[in-house]
This record gives structure tokens, C-alpha cells and sequence, in this order.
């Protein structure tokens, strides 16, 4: 059951276009992760969600109801949905004070606060810092006071704005299982934006990609990442083989495309003479030295131009009459003995050649 | 040089000994410029707060215009006042002209910018996130307003401080719409320039250096108070 | 009513007409508050600088007790002057009590704190990164200093147009010891306390618009040179 | 040749301790890179180097003097020696007045000025810049003036903090060229503060590991990486398998260990008995499902533990006996079918072990 829907979003800010036409639905229960490089307006969205901005144009649906330019219907909105900003601020007073903040706004009768805070602060892990003033904690202590306080009215959705952008590992691990397990319990959908592709690999059901303010993909964690639907989202997850190719034949699935005079095979349905852009993950390159037989259908040799280490990794760049770049473990690159100037052969297979139209 | 000495120790005595008149000024100093400040205050937090929080047309005008009034001289207040309340005024009906409630009001009115531009800054200085946290969570437009004016609170009490402060070491005001009239509207800025003149140097200094003191007090308790931030 | 009315258009007229008092006496003051003000800039600026520029210990509390001058109140600095310049002080054989010179030192007196506080506070406000670049480009001491102070050139000429505003506004230190002599010592916020009580009230208006008017364009120049930034 | 010495500096801030008995020595030409995490002391380092602050006690030798304590000779020292803060600042003033600075400050004829910053804006590509305010500039041209400013004086040695902290990567390998460049060309020494390991490696001739305020290591970057000297260096620059073990036999060079009761072999010259570290970098790792016969000397079976990917890679944690990661391609972990539960086997050289004494 779809509890959000956004349609035809726009929104100015000065000159500035941050959202064009953003339209989607949020289901009830699901992570649902809002990716997108900074400035691509994820945090514009999630304000627009939570009903602290009102869009220049475009609807918003919160339980079936339009709550744009209702006040009273924005303020219920409001009430029902959580957000924790991206730089979370708690107030200049005690971490107990922080979270009965939004029950004391409702009037709840102090017992009632009392427990729920307590329970609350407990399941966070900060029990014992009731009387703590909130300014005086660490990144991770804010951001569980932050969450704590957004969940304690049991919202029916949380929208998170990069939840983790400022924490070490340790705490990045803690809040997000936290997040996660809060969802599952209580069947609240949650709303993650984060400019990094690998958090929302773990931890979104569906994401939704975001650029220059527009909605560009929306699937499943593994579609955006192996069949990205444009060339800047491709970019955007980490292809970094991106060629431009002509179908010369189709045979049941199986094309063969003309690439700088290169013939590469895909599996992709499209009719010969159609112009496409290929996509190759640079890990999916497997690099030998002589002409290995594999089941790799395309294979080709090339000359090293380019040999960058960079940590347990190694970037090798290709000239196989087109540009290619494969990423190898330094130690393979080490056991090849590899060099700028020496051939190599490269292969990869049909299926890790994702195409899309021109 | 002996002469100003001597004019020290006699004041140094007159204050010790709680001497009537020097008494009488300095009380009638502190209650016409507590009453100033209490009236500029009641007006300044819920304005200030309002105008902080809604975004309108003209809203950087405004604060501009605000501003701008910090630095309007003593004596315009005072002419202003004193032609509103004179017999020919549009208020002089009400015979407030040479009354200390003509002082209070004149203070009020001379200290309404400053407290009311301090106020603004003070709750536009806290977190434009506070603002959004607050309304996420569900508080109503008064409940955020309220919210906000808790974050500031040390900078706005620094602001009615400071406006005491500029209350009670101005003269200009006092001087035009109070008339300085002994035992009734003369003040400890009006009576030190006027005892001076008329070469009552030891009350001069005795009042003087109770005006020092109040003003130090106000400054280091403005100080304190920015400091717990 | 009408007889305020009156009485503004009246001072328009003199105002228009450059009425020779009115010329006379707005000329003086502005002549006497100039005279302050470079008085004052010429310690505040090279000063400030080696204040701000040197650590050494106590450097916190000098600026803090620099702070806490600004809120002095004027006929305090008025009496201090009025009584070195007085026939029994030390100063008093220079014979310069009620002459504008007087002012003209104690309106510097007045300024040299809030003058000499913002200059530092402007210097300090510059990115503490520019002292170790200069130093690290191989500047002396001095050609440090004065790259900092070309780096606040804007919030220091902003330090010292206030500083020509605080004095051209203020009325205690003028009348203790300028003593208001029409034609010698009286400014424009002397003459509009001293007129509006004799009832030249259309005179009073005339100079209380001339003053607004120079408080007015003081502030917006600050506003100006502050924007530059 | 060395030109700068430092001997036994500390440096005290308030009640914190930055530095703790630094010495070292610079060569003429050299590259020399200064790396630890954000806090370990690197600044307050390069802020004694440059003489802008005093150490608390120690001495820095320039060109064979000891210049602590002589203003004249810190000043001296100063003049030579350039400096690059890590946030650059520039005056607010045109370019030209930026780079002409430290020319004027040496009464230098505007005829000359003017030749030298001409010269020197067209060397980092500023060209047509002059007039511009650089106030204006983008993070990357601001670099670009900040070091053309301190290169314009032609300096013995050049003094960098994080050069590259907040550019992007285009940006980044420009200025990383550019200093490579002009070092060679013109002899001059240059130090580089980094966090990062990686640019250690791609710029610096020796690295120096500095640790809470203590100089933990210098040598060789491959040295740094392979063998480093301490637990927190290994940490540091990426050994995520650090294991304690017992010295049972050592047969000319090549050392058995007992590790949790599991035998690993290693090279080094250690006697029966002694209590040692190993660090493997999780790279050296390989993994497979059957034992397969290869020449690693050291081979195990385990539990797979944990699966993480991260981009292109994945890290397993398994479980043999002892804990070990593996860092693997993603896609090798998908042709294995890995997954958590399931046994696998590692293995690794002798060489990839690397001892220290606990």
C-alpha cells in the first residue's frame, strides 16, 4: 500500500531550478533510498516530503489526501512524518528534555512522557544520559538523540538526510542497524537520501536516482547498479567504460556492435544500424597476458596507456583500439608484472556489456 | 590637584554614608530606567520573535530601518517627545512633560531599536535548522517561535541588558522631556552635568562614580551572560 | 497640531534659506566631531594593530577592559575632562575648559574605546591563516600588521565612521565642557536641548533635522562600507 | 645533502601535547612525505618547519645553524622556506598582487615583479588571470595562486599541508603533477603533510609516520606499506589481518608460528618462543572453494564469517581457526557464489607475512 505519492514536483529556489518534475510513490514499510551526487536536490525533496518547504508547483498525496496548500492538512503531515536533518541539531538542553520535546507538543501527561522517553533512550543505547545537556555530545550521540527524538512520536515514515554523512565506521554501522531493525518492528517506511552508492546498496529495498534535480532511474538496488538507465548514472555508480557502438547483426539476443572498428557482443534485443552506448563495469575486465580461452565472448588485445595503484587496487588503462579500463587487485597487476607500454589481452563477457539508445 | 582630591574623598563620603539626596537621585535613575527597559522589553520578544520566524515581502527592509534607528541622537528622541507632550502636542492634553513617566516612555522609545534589532539578530543567529527540527517534529508556528526564543535566551537577556545600560547613562532624553527639576525628575546623568556646572564637585563625583559603577555591573553582566553561550 | 506644523515648516524654511545660525552652528559641529574623530583614528589604527597582532599575557583582559570603556557614559567622560581642564586640575592652566578644543578632546576620549575595540575585533575577524601566510611569505612584523589592516580595510573604515557618529550625536561631553556658548562652543545637540526649552521650537526642529540627517548618512555609510564585504 | 634538521621537538598546546620528540633530517631534491591521521601533529610539524611557531623545546638546524631562539636566522629561515597552509588563503587583492607579494615584501623593481609573476601565473596555467580578484577563484585556482606565491621566491623547500584536501580529482592531479614538476626542475625540497596513504605513495621519495604527535617510521613509501613498524601504522596504512603468535621453529629464515593453535609460516629470522604480530594484508589473501594446489605456504579452511561488498570489491571475514579478511574482486565473489555459512579455503605466501615483536 503506496502511504506517499509526490506528482510533477517543481521547485525554484531564486533563479535556481532544484526539483524538475520529480513523481514517484512510497510504499508503506520499505527503505526507500534517494541517491544522487551533492546539490542534485535530494535534501530540497525530503523538505518538500516533510512539508517544511511548499513546491512552486506539483502535488503532494500523504494517506490518499492532497496536503498541498492545506495548512491544516500540511501540519498533520507533518506531525505523522519524521525527519531528521542532515546536520542534526538537538536543543541546548538535557538529552531527555531533547526527546520529550515533541510529546510535550502533543501534551502528553508527564508519566506518559517519562516512560516513553526512558524506553526510548534505552533502545538507542543512551540510557543513563537523560540529564546530559545534548550539545555536549559526540557526532554519533547527536544523531542518536536526532533519531530518537523523530521516532519517539512512532511516525509513520522517517525521512533520513545522508543519516551518516559525518560518522566514523564504528557508529555508521550502529545507527544504520538501528534504523533497519526500527522499520522492521514497527512497519515504518523509511526515506534515506545519501550521496553514496554503497549505502544504499545495503540498505534501501528500492532507489531512486537524482540528478540536476530530476527523478533519471528509479529500481532495485541491483538494476541501478549493473543497468544504469543513462549515462550519468552510470558514471554516477562507478562504470567507467562507456563506448559508443552501431548493432551490425541481432541473432536471437545475441548483437554484435561495431565499436571504433571493433566488433563487441552483448546480449541485447536492438536492430542493426541502431546506435547505442555500452556500459562495462571496470571490474568485470579480466586482464591476462596471453590470449587466455575463456567463455568470455569478447576478447580483445590492447596496449597498457595508463597504470594507477590506488590502495589494495590497481586501474589499468587499455588501448584495444578503444579506450578500456580494468580494475585488477594490485596483486594480479604485481603477478602480470604489468607496465605502461607492454600489450595485454582483456575479455569480458556478453552479459557484462549493458547498452542503452543513444 | 589638591582641590579634586579632596572633591574625591568628600564624594567617596557622601556615597558611604548614604547621604539623602545622592540616595534619592540614584534610586529615581534605576526605577525610570528599569521601568523603560521592562516597557521596551514587553514589546521587543514577541516582535522580534515574529519577525524572526515568518518570511515576508520587505523583511530585510525592515530590519535595515531597524537598524538604522540605533543611531538616532539622544536629543531627537528627546525633541520628538517633548513636542508630542508639549501643550501644543497632539498628547500634551495629558500633562506628562517634566514627570518621570515622560522619561520612561522617552527611554523606551529611545531604546526600542537597539533592543528589537539585538532581539532579531539574536534569534536569527540560532541554527536556521532549530526552525526545521522544530516544525518537523510537529510544533505549531507559537510552539516554534517559543522554541527558538528558548535557544537564544542568553543573547536576548544580553539584549535587555544592554538596553538598561544605554537607559541609564543617557542624558539627552532625560534632559529635554524630565526638565530636571530637583527631587522630582532629576536623574543621576542630568544631576552630574548640572552639579558640575554649578560647581558642586563633590556631589558630581559622588554621582558619577555611582554611574560608573552601574554602568560596569551592566557591562560585565552583559559579558557574563554572552559568555554562557 | 497645527502649531507643530507650523513650527517644522518654519524650520524647513531656515533650513533652505541656510539660515546663518543654523549654518553656524551645524558647520561647528561637524568641524569639532572631525577633529575627534582623526584624533582618535590616528592612535586606534596603528594600536590596534600591535594589540592584535602580539600575544603576550593579559592580551584577554586589555581587550576586555577595552570593552567595558565603550559603555562609559558620556557625562562621565564629561566630568573626567571638566575636571582636569577645570582652574583646579592639572590641565586647568592650558585654559582650554569651554572652548571647542575641550570638545574636540573629549569626544576623542569618548570614541578611542568603541574605535580602538572595533579595529581589533576588525583585525581579529580577519582569517588567522593571513598572519602565518604573510609571515611565512617572509613579512616582517610591521609588513604583517599591515597587510592584515589592508585585509580589514572595509570593518575598520566602518570602526571610524561609527566613531564620527558617536560623537556627533552625543551631548554630554559637549555641554560639560563646551558650556553651550552660542557662537563659540554650541553644537547641534547642545542648541536643540537648549532651544526646545526656551521654546525656539522651530529652531530646535531645524538643527534636530540636520542632526538625523548626518546620523542618517553615517549609518547607511557604514551599512555601505560594511556590505563591501 | 640535508638542509634541515629537527632534533627531539616537542610542542605543548595549552595542556594538550602535539608533538613528542620529532627528529629527522631533509635532503636537498628530496620528496618527503609527512603521513598520519587528521590530529596526529602534522601541522603543528610543518608550522615549527616553517618557523611560524616556537617548539616547546628542540632545536631546528637550517643550512647547518641552529635557528631556534635568533629571530634574525627564524626570519631568515622563513624567507627560504615556503609554505602552503592546508586551507590556502589569498589576500584579497587581484592575482597579481597575490603572487607579486612576496616580491614587494623584498623591494624587488616593479620591472622585475612584473616579469617573474608573468612568468610564473603561465607556469600553473593562471595566464589572463591577473586583474581577477582571487577571491573569486574556484578551491582549485586558489591553490594554483597560493602556490604560485610561495613558488614565486624560488624557496629551497616548499612546506605543504594537505595540498590537495578539498579539490577534486582533475584538480588534484594537475597540482600533484605541478609540484613533481617544478621540485625536479628547480631542486626543490618539498614536504608533504597528507592523511592519505595513497598520495604518500603516488608523490613522496621517503614517508615519515607520525602517530600522536610521535614519529613512528620513516623509509621507503614500499617499505611503509609492506612492513610497517607498529600495529598503528599497519592499521593506518590498510593491514586489516593482525594476529599474535609464537615462534615453534625457525629453519634458516623460514619461522613456524602458532597462531590460535593453527601452524603459519613465515620469513623471518626470530627465535623459538618469541611472542610476535603478523600483519597480512587482506589483498595477499587468496581465496577458493577447493584446496588447490599452489605454492602459498601457508593454506587454510574456514567458515565464511561476514560478506561486505564495497564497490567493486568485496572483504569476507572467515573464520579459521583465527579471524582473517580476504579482499576480493566482486566479481570473484560471485563466480565462488560466496556466501555467509559456507566453508571455503585461503591461502597465502610466507612473504605475505610480515612479523613484528609484540
Amino acid at each position: 500500500m503506496s502511504i506517499m505519492q509526490v506528482i510533477d514536483l517543481h521547485q525554484r529556489h531564486g533563479s535556481r531550478e532544484t526539483l524538475k518534475g520529480v513523481s514517484f510513490s512510497l510504499e508503506q514499510g520499505e527503505v526507500f533510498g534517494i541517491i544522487g551526487p551533492t546539490g542534485s536536490g535530494k535534501t530540497t525533496l525530503l523538505r518538500l516530503l516533510d512539508q517544511i518547504e511548499v513546491p512552486s508547483s506539483g502535488r503532494v498525496y500523504f494517506e490518499g489526501r492532497d496536503v498541498t496548500g492545506s495548512p491544516r492538512l500540511r501540519s498533520e503531515l507533518r506531525r505523522k512524518v519524521g525527519m531528521v536533518l542532515q546536520k542534526p541539531v538537538v536543543f541546548d538542553a538535557s538529552v531527555y528534555d531533547n526527546v520529550a520535546f515533541p510529546l510535550r507538543l502533543r501534551r502528553y501527561s508527564r508519566k506518559v512522557v517519562h516512560g516513553k522517553v526512558d524506553t526510548m533512550l534505552n533502545a538507542v543505547g543512551l540510557d543513563g544520559y537523560q540529564r546530559r545537556n545534548a550539545r555536549t555530545l559526540s557526532g554519533g550521540e547527536t544523531q542518536k538523540v536526532a533519531l530518537a527524538r523523530a521516532l519517539i512520536t512512532n511516525p509513520q515514515a522517517l525521512l533520513l538526510d545522508e543519516p551518516t554523512a559525518n560518522l566514523d565506521p564504528v557508529s555508521l554501522k550502529t545507527i544504520e542497524e538501528f534504523i533497519l531493525r526500527f522499520s522492521r518492528e514497527n512497519g515504518t517506511t523509511i526515506v534515506i537520501a545519501t550521496h553514496e552508492m554503497a549505502q544504499g546498496q545495503r540498505l534501501a529495498d528500492r532507489i531512486g536516482v537524482i540528478m540536476e534535480g530530476q527523478l533519471v532511474q528509479i529500481g532495485k538496488p541491483s538494476e541501478i547498479f549493473y543497468a544504469p538507465s543513462d549515462i550519468r548514472v552510470a558514471r554516477f555508480v562507478g562504470v567507467e567504460n562507456i563506448l559508443e557502438g552501431r548493432v551490425t547483426s541481432n541473432r536471437e539476443g545475441l548483437v554484435h556492435l561495431d565499436v571504433h572498428g571493433r566488433a563487441v557482443e552483448a546480449i541485447a534485443n536492438r536492430h542493426p544500424g541502431d546506435e547505442l552506448h555500452l556500459f562495462i563495469r571496470p571490474e568485470d575486465v579480466v586482464l591476462s597476458l596471453s590470449e587466455a580461452s575463456t567463455s568470455a565472448r569478447n576478447s580483445f588485445s590492447g596496449q597498457i596507456a595508463g597504470l594507477a595503484m590506488s590502495g589494495p587496487l590497481a586501474r589499468v588503462h587499455l588501448d584495444c583500439g578503444f579506450p578500456l579500463v580494468a580494475l585488477i587487485t594490485r596483486q594480479s597487476a604485481e603477478d602480470l608484472g604489468l607496465q605502461v607500454g607492454k600489450q595485454a589481452h582483456v575479455s569480458f563477457k556478453a552479459t557484462a556489456v549493458h547498452v542503452i539508445g543513444q | 590637584m589638591t582641590e579634586l582630591w579632596d572633591g574625591l574623598v568628600q564624594a567617596l563620603h557622601l556615597i558611604v554614608t548614604f547621604d539623602d539626596e545622592v540616595v534619592d537621585i540614584a534610586w529615581r535613575s534605576l526605577r525610570v530606567s528599569a521601568a523603560s527597559t521592562v516597557l521596551a522589553a514587553l514589546i521587543c520578544i514577541p516582535l522580534g520573535g515574529l519577525i524572526s520566524f515568518r518570511s515576508f515581502r520587505g523583511k530585510r527592509l525592515l530590519i535595515n530601518v531597524i537598524q538604522t534607528f540605533y543611531s538616532v541622537p539622544t536629543v531627537c528622541v528627546g525633541l520628538f517627545v517633548f513636542l508630542m507632550l508639549s501643550r501644543a502636542g497632539p498628547l500634551g492634553g495629558l500633562g506628562l512633560l517634566f514627570t518621570p513617566s515622560a522619561m520612561v516612555v522617552g527611554q523606551a522609545l529611545l531604546i526600542t531599536p537597539i533592543m528589537l534589532g539585538l532581539t532579531i539578530s539574536a534569534l536569527s543567529s540560532v541554527d536556521k535548522n532549530i526552525r526545521d527540527t522544530t516544525l518537523s517534529l510537529g510544533a505549531s508556528e507559537r510552539q516554534a517561535i517559543w522554541a527558538i526564543i528558548k535557544e537564544a535566551r542568553f543573547a536576548i537577556s544580553a539584549a535587555i541588558v544592554l538596553g538598561f545600560g544605554r537607559a541609564i547613562s543617557e542624558v539627552g532624553v532625560a534632559m529635554m522631556v524630565g526638565g530636571n527639576i530637583r527631587g522630582f525628575t532629576q536623574i543621576l546623568t542630568t544631576a552630574i552635568a548640572d552639579e558640575a556646572n554649578q560647581g558642586n564637585v563633590e556631589l558630581a563625583l559622588a554621582l558619577g562614580v555611582i554611574l560608573l559603577a552601574i554602568a560596569l555591573v551592566v557591562t560585565l553582566g552583559v559579558n557574563l551572560v554572552q559568555q554562557r553561550r
